[in-house]
């Protein structure tokens, strides 16, 4: 594997089940779910709660182990019923609602990957962070605990904290969910910013469709459980991504095939949901 | 400062804690020593008590000015110390590994869990008969109430912490030590700290009974002392001299987890 | 931030942890660990207390300084057998929880009333609060020279000093829980055309429900100390008092019994007041 | 528009709110914030009436005016011409953390309202029985809140506004918590709702898209002090359905509604509220050349 630190981040995902089984509640949460991702390709990931989205998330950065079926990073396996690679930081993991440490400030949450593998001195550390948080207009928080800042603007010091150990693949569970609508256009202008700076293979969760195309290059729905891949509807357009193609035909028949497919699906989940509670 | 006060004095609150404090002295003062009442004829009244509190030559030898009653506030403050420092440092620490490895969490919990309901105040009779001296089975006696409830509370607070810490911290590649010390340590500090005040306000109770029990010097004996000699209002002062040391032993240990938790402020402050 | 802006407690409260968020999980958490330590109980649990007798018997073996004039267990376990067959043994069972009861069920009686009012009523708190909080950091146990003077008989003064051990905690729990009620229900009530009498009785009251029992389970476990220090004090029968006897005639195995058995009545009084709030609950159990 | 539904769901006298030169000034200490300065603002007789605008605008609080949980500094409030005093059960408020008591199961909160009133209990029971059945619920009547599903519980507060008939109908942010696929599937629930019995509603939000699908009129609110900046026609045709979502007509009045929220975003951020911060990257954040298309 090329050590020369150029970020490849190839992903295979070759038929992965997994099956949960609770107190012998024998659920199958997916079943023979396979697709690739290219090397620095932005993924996007949508389907209903429950479709297993966030078990791949899981066992692709090593949380967690599937029943079956196998996962390779730049054709090396990673996670397969008998092996699992622990986490580490080419496989980068940025959490639904934030998981930056409340009790560091956000220059100490920025550093804290290159200071605990001992990659980095100290001073160049710092020096690092610094120039990734002016680079993309935060400087002047380096001292603030995450706390005081907007869930926006803490949402952008971890994706930073994550990118200053320069992984290979990026996976963002929901990031944005719940910003207000300004704040969504602003993290989307930011991350993709900050892609287009150093692209890194990306794996998005989302649910928001008009996040899903406007940041996508292949957009991924799942079914419901048991989750495999029902539809991939690839997205070529120009980077860097503007708002106005927003408007575009191509924008706007590629929101209406998504939203077709995964509306069916979410139909599906609610009747099965409903059931299960009853 | 000042603009505080000032704020203080202006809001009705104050008014009304003043009222409410007053209206109980004077009830107070009725009920002993104006009105002939049976029984109550027989407790000390606020006047006498704040006489014999502040006067220079006390009945009871003891008042604020004289070398006996810091004798006694010193004897109690530093058996409480002692104790109160040795329940935190290994109830802490036991907390903290326990709800840290499974295995240890497996053997240790259930004799904690065991030992746990005993009254602390149980122990005194085999304390004073096993330990050497009774000054010891004191300090053991306060120490065992405020060991538990910090054991507990930190175990609770290692618990309280969300997953997601540990998996972003193993993302980041650390190893456990990284992980003991930046996510464990600073996650359960919000319930250690109510474990302690607990802790603080359970040792003042068994200290009291320690030295009233175990007849050593210090403000539990006094009181116990006062009663035997028939100086009820020295047993008043006690009480409330007390009362005060536990308030500010509780408003140390908040000052002192505000400034750990300086986050926690920032968190509140927002 | 999710804070309760509500109720200036900054002072914390004997029992109650502190205003921060964790306060939200706490009783939740309290759960989940009483479970995991009933089914570990049963599992590891007995290999553990067994490790603890092999230890004990060890520790006395090997006569470890001081701790050397430590009972066997086996002695222990022989005393406390003479100790059962005897009547006065269960008479200073049924001494110690009568007094228990007596003084913990009138601290209910008069606590939960007067947290409830202080809860409501923010003229009444003002006038009350300061004062409750000037009297709580004095020890219970410091009571007891005036416990003594005033009340006519023993019993009265240890049902009062019992009382004082559980009046605290409880008011300070239901003030809590009080003020913690989210104004949205409140509001949502009013709308529906609740009139003040509904909003207590279906609102405030069972809102506040899971704050007394906290404040009754704390407070049972505070009480039993109290008593026995009472009873070794000033007290004439009762398992305090047979401790404190066991320990005047220097037979350490009857002071273990007395310590094991005062450790048991203790569990179950506080299982009992647990056992209550789970009834008293139906939509508070684990789904 | 469906005609209003007769059924015995609703008696069909729905209202209408007015505001006029509304203020409300909150004072704490020596502090004085004005939080709402001069709103004039007409929630029309069976429309559903949706305002948005940046966190911190004073949203919450008109809500609060209208339910008359606040009274106003100057200005009044209308119902149907009459002015509020207080909360009634004319005006029924869905709230944002759920709001169902939860000692009580589903059935009983549902009927609490008219238990309160002292209806007859037949009468409640058949109600109750219609309304659990129109929201979905009716098997689910015994459990206790914590028991039900996100969704379910906001389909139960729905139900325990909709008994007591309020004239307005007032949903402060309340799919906000929800995953969002319950979220999409309430929305549809909620609007079909609406298009069938045709109550007058005041639907409070931040997210955009679920503004522009459910309202006939959209206001956007400026940022502190609070004021109606602008109104927005949503002329999509009724009955709403998610393929609208990916229509040109409603990508225009997205970004219609975008370009005016932005404004008032940076208006926020200019006097540095720390929801508005969110704001700081964009306005710096300068994209150098994109070494993705190499």
């Amino acid at each position: 594997m090329a050590k020369g630190k150029t970020p490849q981040g190839a992903i295979s995902i070759k038929n992965v089940t997994k099956i949960y089984d609770p107190e012998g509640v024998h659920v199958v949460a997916m079943q023979d779910c396979s697709f690739d991702i290219a090397a620095r390709e932005f993924a996007i990931i949508v389907g209903p709660s429950g479709c297993g989205k966030t078990t791949l998330l899981n066992a692709i950065a090593g949380f967690d182990g599937i029943t079956s079926g196998e996962i390779f990073l730049d054709g090396e396996l990673i996670s397969s019923h008998q092996k699992q690679i622990k986490p580490n930081v080419d496989r980068m993991v940025v959490f639904q609602s934030g998981a930056l440490f409340p009790w560091k400030t956000v220059m100490e949450n920025v550093i804290y990957g290159p200071i605990v593998q001992g990659t980095m001195k100290k001073t160049e550390a710092l020096a690092r962070g610094r120039q990734m948080l002016n680079q993309v207009g935060l400087a002047g928080i380096e001292d603030k605990y995450p706390e005081e800042l907007s869930s926006g603007i803490q949402r952008r010091v971890e994706i930073l904290r994550a990118l200053i150990n320069e992984p290979r693949v990026v996976m963002l569970d929901e990031p944005f969910r719940g910003l207000d609508a300004v704040a969504k256009t602003v993290m989307h202008e930011f991350l993709v910013g900050v892609y287009c700076t150093s692209p890194r293979t990306m794996f998005f969760i989302t649910h928001d469709l008009d996040e899903a195309i406007f940041l996508g290059d292949k957009v991924v729905i799942m079914t419901t459980r048991p989750a495999r891949v029902k539809k991939i509807v690839t997205v070529d357009m120009p980077w860097p991504r503007e708002h106005h193609i927003k408007t575009s035909k191509l924008y706007l028949d590629l929101k209406g095939e998504v939203l077709e497919a995964v509306h069916e699906e979410a139909k599906k989940a609610f009747q099965a949901g409903e059931r299960e509670l009853a | 400062m000042a603009n505080r006060l000032k704020t203080a004095l202006l809001n009705p609150q104050f008014y009304r804690a003043m009222t409410g404090i007053v209206l109980f002295l004077v009830l107070w003062q009725l009920l002993t020593g104006v009105l002939d009442l049976p029984r109550f004829k027989l407790l000390p009244n606020p006047i006498s008590v704040i006489k014999e509190w502040f006067s220079f030559e006390p009945l009871s030898g003891r008042s604020l000015f004289t070398q006996e009653y810091y004798l006694d506030i010193a004897y109690s403050v530093v058996r409480v110390l002692i104790a109160f420092s040795l329940a935190t440092v290994l109830g802490v620490g036991l907390g903290l590994i326990m709800g840290w490895n499974r295995i240890f969490y497996e053997f240790t919990f259930p004799i904690v869990e065991i030992l746990r309901p005993m009254p602390p105040l149980s122990w005194i009779p085999l304390a004073v008969l096993v330990l050497p001296g009774v000054e010891v089975a004191v300090v053991y006696v306060t120490f065992i109430a405020g060991f538990f409830a910090t054991v507990l509370n930190t175990l609770l607070g290692v618990y309280s912490i969300d997953k997601k810490y540990f998996l972003a911290a193993r993302c980041l590649g650390s190893k456990p030590r990284h992980i003991f010390r930046n996510v464990v340590v600073p996650g359960a500090l919000p319930f250690i700290f109510t474990g302690l005040q607990i802790s603080m306000g359970v040792s003042w109770m068994s200290l009291v009974a320690g030295e009233i029990i175990s007849g050593q010097r210090g403000l539990g004996y006094a009181i116990y002392e006062g009663y035997s000699m028939f100086q009820y209002n020295q047993v008043v002062c006690y009480m409330f001299t007390l009362g005060i040391l536990g308030f500010i032993s509780s408003a140390g240990i908040r000052a002192v987890g505000r400034k750990l938790m300086a986050w926690e402020a920032s968190r509140r402050g927002a | 931030m999710g804070e309760n802006g509500k109720g200036g407690l900054d002072t914390l409260p004997e029992s109650v942890s502190s205003q921060h968020r964790p306060v939200a999980k706490m009783g939740y958490l309290q759960l989940k660990l009483f479970k995991r330590v009933f089914n570990l109980r049963t599992a590891r649990g007995f290999l553990s207390v067994l490790i603890f007798l092999a230890l004990w018997q060890l520790v006395v073996y090997v006569k470890v300084p001081y701790l050397q004039y430590l009972p066997y267990p086996r002695q222990v376990a022989a005393s406390g057998m003479t100790a059962v067959a005897s009547w006065q043994y269960w008479a200073d069972w049924g001494l110690s929880l009568e007094r228990i009861f007596v003084g913990f069920i009138a601290a209910q009686i008069i606590g939960i009333p007067l947290g409830l009012a202080m809860g409501i009523s923010k003229v009444f708190k003002g006038f009350s609060f300061p004062l409750f909080e000037i009297l709580r950091p004095i020890p219970p146990i410091a009571w007891i020279p005036l416990a003594i003077l005033f009340w006519p008989t023993r019993e009265l003064s240890i049902y009062f000093l019992v009382f004082i051990g559980a009046f605290f905690i409880i008011v300070i729990n239901v003030l809590q829980g009080v003020s913690n009620i989210s104004v949205s229900l409140k509001w949502a009530a009013s709308s529906l055309g609740a009139k003040p009498k509904d909003i207590f009785w279906r609102i405030l009251l069972p809102g506040s429900l899971p704050s007394i029992i906290t404040g009754m389970t704390v407070g049972m476990g505070v009480t039993w100390n109290v008593l026995i220090a009472a009873e070794m004090i000033a007290g004439q029968g009762g398992l305090g008092r047979a401790t404190w006897e066991a320990y005047t005639n220097g037979n350490i195995p009857l002071i273990v019994v007395g310590m094991v058995s005062i450790g048991l009545a203790g569990y179950l009084s506080s299982t009992l007041v647990r056992w209550f709030g789970e009834k008293a609950m139906p939509w508070n159990r684990e789904v | 528009m469906t005609g209003n539904g007769q059924g015995r769901l609703s008696s069909g006298n729905f209202g209408e709110v007015r505001l006029d030169g509304v203020t409300k000034i909150y004072e704490k200490d020596d502090k004085r914030q004005t939080v709402l300065e001069d709103v004039n603002f007409l929630v029309e007789r069976g429309k559903l009436t949706v305002l948005m605008g940046p966190t911190g605008c004073g949203k919450t609080v008109l809500i609060n005016l209208i339910a008359g949980y606040e009274h106003p500094t100057a200005g009044s409030v209308y119902l149907d011409g009459a002015p509020v005093t207080g909360p009634g059960r004319d005006r029924l408020m869905v709230f944002q953390e759920t709001a169902l008591f939860p000692w009580m199961t589903v059935y009983s909160n549902v009927t609490f309202g008219c238990r309160v009133q002292g209806m007859a209990d037949e009468v409640i029971k058949d109600k109750a029985e219609v309304i659990l059945n129109k929201v979905g619920l009716f098997e689910f009547r015994d459990k206790y809140p914590t028991q039900l599903s996100g969704g379910m519980q906001r389909r139960a507060e729905l139900a325990r506004a909709m008994i007591n008939d309020p004239k307005i109908l007032i949903m402060d942010e309340p799919f906000r918590g929800l995953d969002a696929m319950t979220r999409e599937l309430m929305q549809e629930f909620y609007v079909g709702l609406f298009e069938e019995i045709g109550r007058t509603n005041l639907f409070i939000t931040h997210e955009i898209d679920e503004a522009i699908f459910l309202a006939d009129k959209l206001f956007i609110m400026t940022y502190q002090p609070g004021r109606i900046k602008a109104e927005i026609e949503v002329d999509l045709p009724r009955p709403r359905e998610f393929h609208m979502l990916a229509s040109s007509r409603f990508m225009e009045i997205r970004n219609q509604a975008l370009d005016l929220l932005y404004e008032e975003a940076s208006k926020a951020f200019a006097s540095g509220s720390k929801a508005a911060f969110d704001l700081v990257g964009a306005l710096m954040a300068s994209k150098d050349k994109c070494k993705r298309c190499e």
